[in-house]
């Protein structure tokens, strides 16, 4: 191993995580972001979520959107530890807006060497917002598994659980042509695109269903290429999306530390009793786990591209871990009053139960884990 | 299991009076959604169809078995237990007044006058009085003894003053149980119990608001008592007596109490169904053997077999020791097995709702109103809702210290 | 289901059980146990490890190794249920004798149907103690896995991990000849066959490999039948095994509790800590799953042979589980004094880990029900 | 992990002397058979070689590279990680004074008379002096404010009387560290904190008798005092001050204290073997990649492979952890990581050990004298040890309110 050991973590990533810290402390706190997304709570209330369209603004203004775009390419050119504390940020604060989805984009766009990716970074340094569409009606976590086929310079199928499909401009969409996977680029306004939202648990997520029926799109890597761009840009989405709920876990964590400090029962407050004491405990240390092997990954992304794929799926099954039991713990230790739709805990439930599935559980990771340290005998 | 094999003639008679009313008398399946527990009926529309039921389930002698004749039971000899068996056999849907029968029944039986047993007990039976509970206070869950909710008294009367919350059922019922301190100079003994007609008095020193659950659904309250006045008559046992009757209003809860609660059906209605709790561990391998995970089926994911056949031997764990417990000889203590139910039962329904989210993948992110959703979005809203019960009526923490001091007799944690 | 609600659990089992466990209290209290078989410590010590013969002896007289044969070959034929009873209480005083061994071999033969059956339930009515010879050298928890063989009249190769090696008077051998696996009965004495003992962890069993060298043997079951045969004896085997780990771990928890309740620390008996009582309670509910479905599984063996697999299979799991914790939490709450050879809870812990493995673990139980409920959707 | 990226000028040249001189040298492999830590030294001949390996790495300043010269030191700035990481890179052998580098040296040198300092820590960093420590008693264990071993003054003296346990290497040791009850009526402020020269006191005053452990294995011991005499120039700090001292000794005990202690080699000490923690999940896999289990090798079953990914993730978080705690602005809380260090070790040790187990099956029945047992039987005797770690120097138990109370700010549960 070659990292360096403050995992690349220096003055300039520091300030960023500062300013995302205060940013989001300050534009978007929970009472707002409740406010904001869970104004509704009938479970059969219109499909369309609400969303941060505002925040996201101010966060294309700062020059967050486009922190992981090349220089070359004409962006910021962040390392990615520098991206995983904005990330681990906008998680704590259950960012609702396209950032994670433009930032996993982003890092797919830096493996294309289509022409089409030179255009799609250019539209992200100017603010839009860009998803990826890759997903099979199975929720398949297997990336080249798509029900869009490609031939003859048009699209035609459906990806399915696509994030952020509302709040982007356009798409990254993985097809299987006569060649192979390619990955091909589409804007949301395409003739022969249509939207159909998801209902989704996650009040801070926004999923859809997107169709393509004919639509004529820019190649971004070619048939037959694509299975190798999604998996050399695996690593840096599993690491951005366990930021992300390493973020969301701290919140989690805090916020059920704060109330058993203060709720009392049977003469002392709840966090006295060892029954909720090592359980919080246990919790922090699944955390630390994740958050190290989260900024370990995005080092690696850096320094020692060969390793970020084991240490990215070993942060992933630690983020999943850690919410898993975040989820639960701060739902039982808030008691009557965690159950309500009045309490915030909720809101990072659901969030963190739809982070969890998005790219895989836990056990997943850790399968995939298997083949490479067991069958490979690759261990570092 | 053959549960006919060891019944009485009395016993036995009745099964089959049971199965033949059963087949004749058991309801349709409604037409309105129902939730999945009692607790959280809504709507009136939900109501309309499960009154009827409990009603004529009553008349037909099937609720109530156990109770006197006198207080609108049966009369019979520990009979309840081969209705409500005939009954889950059959499938049908559970009854309305749960909190009735299950906490305010047995309480009222065991500590009300003669008088009131007589006054009350038909109309709760029958369903016609539909009952909620007033234990939890904003400051008072876990630690029932700390309530502040007062009454004090005024010649005959009481005057109530105070908030009660997670009252599930409030806005429908007529009745409610209610435990309230008397004296705030002494914790345990400063606390006394009462059954209060709230529904009458809405707008009149009560008023019952709606909370909503982490599932986005209303199915509990908050009730505020503004100077209500209310007749010693309703009140159950001695003044400072509240603890006392309420343990057993919680051992009941527990199905620790010596009276059987009628109950009918299970988590789902619909006949084809099942609608025991036996069968939790079933649907999930269903679920399994159609949900896709990474490439194959989820019931081919060896991790997930694994874990779903530790909550299939839990499940049936329970059972067995359920079965066990009624042999006294096969236990040590008897309030061994009894007092680990709600316990396991909420803890393994919370397991299998987040195993089945693991099964489901990505899928587990489309709630109710998504047209794809698998099984129309049942395990989300389970896992939610599986909160609910590990929280309420002691929570799971309260619960293993119950076990730990009583039954393996460690020193008491509080 | 066609199961009394009492498990079959009559009279007689009471007073068997009760018998049984008034007798180890009075004949085999733990710390005799101790003396008999910790009495050297030495991890290098000889190999041959003491046991309980005097009692083995007094049971044989009581009738008890023979109660499992069939009222028919001259037995008790007492119902699975009273024998589970039976070896629960052997279980927990951890015995030192071949009486699990002679049990199973008992259900083994029940399903022989060779001439050599016969013999061998008269041998066991006798007072004999038999084995089982079937495993191979890497521990095969598939029965019909041999490294013996059958050809001409006799047998050749090794049996692994034979329970009670020394402590029985013969064994029963599963070997493969051309036609398949055939089940043979082999006199510990007989020319050809050495014994080579191994030194194991637990110390209130004997183990050792069993080498055949040109053994004549008597046939119990034919080439080709004896898989069938110990796939129906399976279920008694697994519940037996079950039982015994049972009563251990009642034993576990017992005495934990009692230590709990006296031992002080910060003003408090341990008991009062919840780090301590909720484990402890955790352990208790492991344990009545386990008991109860050992008694289900032997409830099935008498009325509803059908099903008994599946159950057996469940009990067998529950009790791995209960057993794995059980030593854990023992030692761990013991502290200091449970790390100590001259605590009792060494012993319990050494024979839970041995039996946890003997038959397979409780994950290879679940994979087992696995493939009955799920392949074959029969569930009950 | 390339540690040599930030070294300073004064660590970059001690790293390069290190290792030169550990590739000229590092010791031969013993003809004895070595424990697994150096807690568990049970004879003269694993002693005799591994004394003169201390006293070699001492004379080179590889040991106490950080104290000062007048205290046997080699009075350098934070080299002491240096010479360990060049030490565990190496695989060498541990150290046998593991007490007196990790625990007493650090108490000593901050609490100790100047002339303390100078005439114990050579002796004590050369490893000429074995020392032990005296804090758990029979009825002290995780309460170790609850000792009842006393002094009492007697001029310039005091005397001691009194039962300590669980004292590892006492019969090897020359010193230990002692903690002792000077005051009855004040629990915490009645202690005094000493240190004793206990070997040349053996059959006048101070009796050592060793104790088994559950594997059957000797490794520590019971030591009790009957009015042994000591001088008051042997007591650290001030009379009642025994319990401050005391948490200087447990916080370098449990990796969190000021000085680095000198650690070298790991579980093993034969080149070949890895000598890392971070190896325990490797040795494993490899483990794994030769045991049979279900007629197939246990890499291959997915649940084994789950849980072997489980720790190795565990393992590698931690480790990953311990580095972020390096850089202070990627914590909250200075203690945060460090106070996790041991119980993780430990619990991790444990679980590592309990998976191997079921990695082996069957024939993990057998131990040490066995020929044919996997790894000479490593891994069951592993097992059994790390309940000694998991109970010893704070039970997992006691560590995890430490992390409540002092980094999450709970209230504390005693």
């Amino acid at each position: 191993m070659s990292q360096p050991n403050n995992f690349g973590f220096g003055e300039e990533e520091q300030m960023l995580a500062d300013a995302a810290a205060r940013y989001f402390a300050e534009q978007l706190p929970v009472d707002q972001l409740h406010k904001l997304v869970a104004d509704n709570p009938d479970p059969h209330r219109d499909k369309h979520s609400p969303w941060a369209e505002a925040q996201w603004r101010e966060m294309v203004e700062l020059g967050w959107t486009q922190l992981a775009v090349p220089e070359d390419a004409g962006g910021l050119g962040m390392p990615a530890v520098g991206v995983a504390g904005l990330m681990e940020q906008a998680g704590r604060a259950a960012f609702p807006g396209p950032l994670l989805s433009t930032l996993c984009s982003t890092y797919v766009l830096a493996h294309c060497n289509g022409e089409g990716a030179v255009a799609a970074f250019e539209a992200i340094i100017e603010g839009h917002a860009i998803t990826l569409a890759m997903t099979d009606q199975y929720g398949s976590w297997n990336a080249a598994d798509t029900d869009v086929s490609y031939a003859d310079g048009s699209l035609n199928g459906t990806a399915c659980f696509v994030q952020d499909a509302n709040r982007s401009d356009s798409f990254i969409v993985s097809a299987r042509g006569p060649n192979g996977i390619g990955l091909y680029w589409v804007s949301k306004g395409a003739a022969g695109v249509a939207i159909a939202c998801d209902a989704i648990v996650d009040l801070t997520r926004d999923q859809a269903r997107v169709s393509f029926s004919d639509v004529s799109a820019v190649e971004l890597s070619a048939q037959g290429t694509g299975q190798e761009v999604l998996d050399s840009a695996r690593p840096a989405l599993l690491m951005l999306l366990a930021a992300d709920m390493v973020g969301a876990a701290e919140w989690q964590l805090q916020t059920t530390v704060e109330y058993a400090g203060t709720r009392e029962q049977f003469g002392h407050s709840l966090g006295f009793f060892q029954a909720v004491k090592h359980p919080l405990v246990d919790l922090m240390i699944m955390i630390d786990h994740a958050k190290s092997l989260v900024y370990n990954a995005a080092c690696a992304l850096d320094t020692e591209p060969e390793n970020a794929l084991q240490f990215a799926l070993m942060a992933q099954s630690a983020a999943c871990d850690a919410a898993a039991y975040g989820c639960s713990r701060s739902v039982q230790y808030h008691g009557g009053i965690g159950f309500t739709w009045e309490c915030y805990v909720h809101l990072y439930f659901k969030r963190q139960k739809h982070s969890e599935m998005w790219l895989g559980d836990g056990a997943y990771q850790r399968e995939q884990l298997a083949q490479l340290l067991i069958e490979d005998r690759s261990i570092a | 299991m053959n549960d006919a094999r060891k019944d009485t003639q009395e016993q036995a008679d009745f099964r089959q009076y049971c199965r033949d009313w059963l087949n004749a008398n058991a309801p349709e399946p409604p037409q309105v959604r129902l939730p999945q527990t009692p607790l959280e009926i809504m709507t009136t529309e939900q109501m309309d169809y499960l009154r009827p039921w409990q009603k004529a389930a009553h008349e037909a002698g099937l609720v109530g078995a156990d109770y006197p004749e006198d207080c609108g039971g049966g009369g019979r000899n520990d009979c309840q237990r081969i209705a409500n068996q005939e009954m889950h056999a059959h499938g049908t849907p559970f009854f309305p007044n749960v909190i009735g029968l299950g906490m305010a029944a047995p309480t009222v039986f065991h500590h009300g006058s003669e008088e009131l047993k007589r006054e009350l007990l038909p109309g709760l039976l029958s369903g016609e009085d539909i009952w909620c509970q007033g234990f939890s206070e904003p400051g008072a869950g876990s630690d029932l003894a700390s309530v502040q909710t007062f009454a004090e008294r005024d010649g005959d009367n009481w005057v109530i003053n105070g908030h009660k919350v997670w009252t599930s059922l409030a806005h429908f019922a007529e009745w409610m149980i209610l435990l309230l301190r008397t004296d705030k100079s002494d914790k345990y003994n400063g606390l006394t119990y009462f059954v209060v007609p709230i529904r009458s008095a809405l707008g009149n020193g009560v008023t019952v608001r709606p909370l909503i659950k982490i599932t986005g659904e209303t199915g509990f309250n908050e009730v505020i008592f503004e100077h209500l006045v209310v007749h010693d008559r309703y009140r159950l046992d001695d003044v400072g007596k509240g603890w006392q009757v309420a343990m057993t209003t919680l051992l009941h809860e527990r199905g620790a109490g010596t009276l059987v609660t009628p109950t009918a059906g299970g988590m789902r209605n619909t006949k084809g169904e099942s609608t025991s709790r036996a069968a939790m561990a079933s649907a999930l391998i269903a679920l399994a053997t159609k949900a896709h995970r990474n490439g194959k089926l989820a019931s081919e994911d060896p991790v997930i077999r694994d874990k779903l056949m530790s909550l299939f031997i839990r499940q049936e764990g329970l059972r067995q020791s359920q079965r066990r417990a009624q042999v006294q000889a096969l236990t040590d203590h008897p309030m061994r097995i009894p007092l680990q139910g709600k316990l396991l039962m909420t803890e393994i329904q919370q397991e299998s709702a987040a195993l089945a989210l693991e099964i489901e993948g990505m899928a587990s992110s489309l709630y109710l109103a998504d047209e794809n959703a698998p099984e129309s979005g049942k395990w989300p809203l389970s896992y939610m809702n599986s909160f609910g019960m590990t929280i309420a009526a002691g929570t799971s923490e309260v619960q293993r210290n119950i076990l730990g001091e009583r039954v393996l007799g460690l020193a008491k944690s509080k």
